[in-house]
């Protein structure tokens, strides 16, 4: 009964862009690992995953952003966070994802940081 | 006091239904907007709990959800009906380290969560005299005069 | 098929809690927003009605609520403590000329409103074993695709 | 636990208006009656009701406005209703309140229509 996650893929000129919709939890994971291993198989070094579209995270969905940090980070590759409200930006930081990503208030800073 | 009992089903996803009234309950009470949202997210994570847990995604369970208003604190209990055992006596903080570096399943964040969000969180004897009951309380604080 | 339950407070007020839960109800299953505001709004009227009527205001009393969600058809049923005698046997259709012309009380307009909106709506035998039930049904439209 | 209703008056040049806010139930009878009164001491012969900034209406609500239009017509003043949505309107319709107060979509209207 989930409003169930869609992914909307971006190419922007510093990374590529995977803009989440709906509710990010657990049924989540192939989504978005698969936008993410479609991204870099075209080419994409750095990737920010948009959160500004969702209005529900949950921790079995930051298990799901977890991983595909991981995998990122194994590759060699930049993810970076942004658009996560207050209140999930202070549950990211509870859990201490956000030492391990970087994070931003919105896309255009995120975008802006690559320089 | 006031109290509001809700019965969903086991399966993920309904635990929205539980974060809506818990959201409403919190509003009617005077609770700030991001306390609003702790306890959404609380509510959240114990009912995922139920039902993973708890009832083991068993299709033929229920969760119960029980929220009472009190002057100064809503309590927000969440049942189940105690398919895989005792539920835990600790929390574990997460170790991201150990889950970045490949060492841990990601996972394991949503009871360190919930205790970070509310005020009080813990399992308590199950009213339903089965299963496993965990109890949230938060507080109204003095600056969030009720509406 | 899903089934939800609510119980709540007899006090008019909390009907919005019952609305709010019918509306997330309808919405999963694809209802339009036109029917989704008719499902609010016949729900609300039962729920008051339970109260009001059913169980005579006594706070001690509660109404119940009960959601079926089936793959083209939402049931929706209130029951009440049966405070005041059954439940009426036909409904009225309210008398707006004699009510502006002050002959009549205004009011009376609930469970005709309801009869309007929903696709059935009966007093059935309760569940309970006692008060009243009373059930309405709302057909999902083929248009009305689940999401 | 209603969000209870509470009543703004302006005086527009054709009409006094009254915008209800909140929800218009059973509670909202002494609020919307005291309005009412307040205004036609104050001179008004034309009231206007706006719906515009209520999402909750239920029957015994539609009592009320129909207790204030009763008066009214009794007092040889004007009521007329505006702001309801569609749903509401719809509402209206089916008890025949429509026929006996005059329905506008917006207040705008509404006044248009005093010449
Ligand atoms: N209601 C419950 N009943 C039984 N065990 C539970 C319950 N809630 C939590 N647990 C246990 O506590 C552990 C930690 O839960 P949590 O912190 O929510 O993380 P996760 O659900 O991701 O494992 C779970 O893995 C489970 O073993
Ligand atoms: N749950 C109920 N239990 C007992 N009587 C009821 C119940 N619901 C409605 N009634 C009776 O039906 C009448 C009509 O109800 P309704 O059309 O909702 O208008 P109102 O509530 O304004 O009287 C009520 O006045 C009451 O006598």
């Amino acid at each position: 009964m989930s409003s169930a996650i869609h992914v909307q893929i971006r190419r922007e000129p510093a990374a590529a862009v995977i803009e989440l919709h709906g509710d990010v939890n657990s049924d989540g994971e192939a989504a978005v690992k698969g936008a993410y291993e479609q991204v870099t198989a075209d080419g994409a070094s750095t990737v920010l995953l948009d959160l500004s579209h969702t209005q529900y995270i949950n921790t079995s969905g930051i298990s799901v952003l977890i991983t595909v940090a991981m995998t990122a980070k194994k590759a060699g590759n930049v993810i970076l966070v942004a658009g996560a409200s207050p209140h999930y930006k202070k549950v990211f930081d509870l859990v201490r994802f956000s030492s391990f990503v970087t994070m931003f208030d919105t896309e255009a800073e995120a975008l802006a940081s690559l320089g | 006091m006031r109290t509001i009992e809700l019965k969903i089903p086991s399966e993920t996803g309904y635990e929205k239904l539980a974060m809506t009234l818990a959201e409403q309950c919190a509003r009617i009470m005077g609770f700030s907007d991001s306390r609003v949202e702790d306890v959404k997210t609380a509510v959240s994570e114990a009912c995922i709990n139920a039902v993973e847990h708890g009832n083991a995604s068993d299709v033929t369970t229920k969760v119960f959800v029980t929220m009472t208003m009190d002057d100064d604190r809503l309590a927000i209990d969440v049942a189940d009906e105690g398919r895989s055992g005792p539920p835990p006596t600790e929390v574990r903080t997460p170790d991201l380290e150990a889950q970045f570096a490949g060492f841990e399943t990601p996972g394991g964040m949503g009871l360190f969560v919930i205790k970070a969000l509310v005020d009080e969180a813990d399992f308590v004897e199950p009213e339903l005299g089965f299963g496993s009951q965990f109890r949230m309380v938060i507080h109204l604080e003095p600056k969030e005069t009720p509406a």
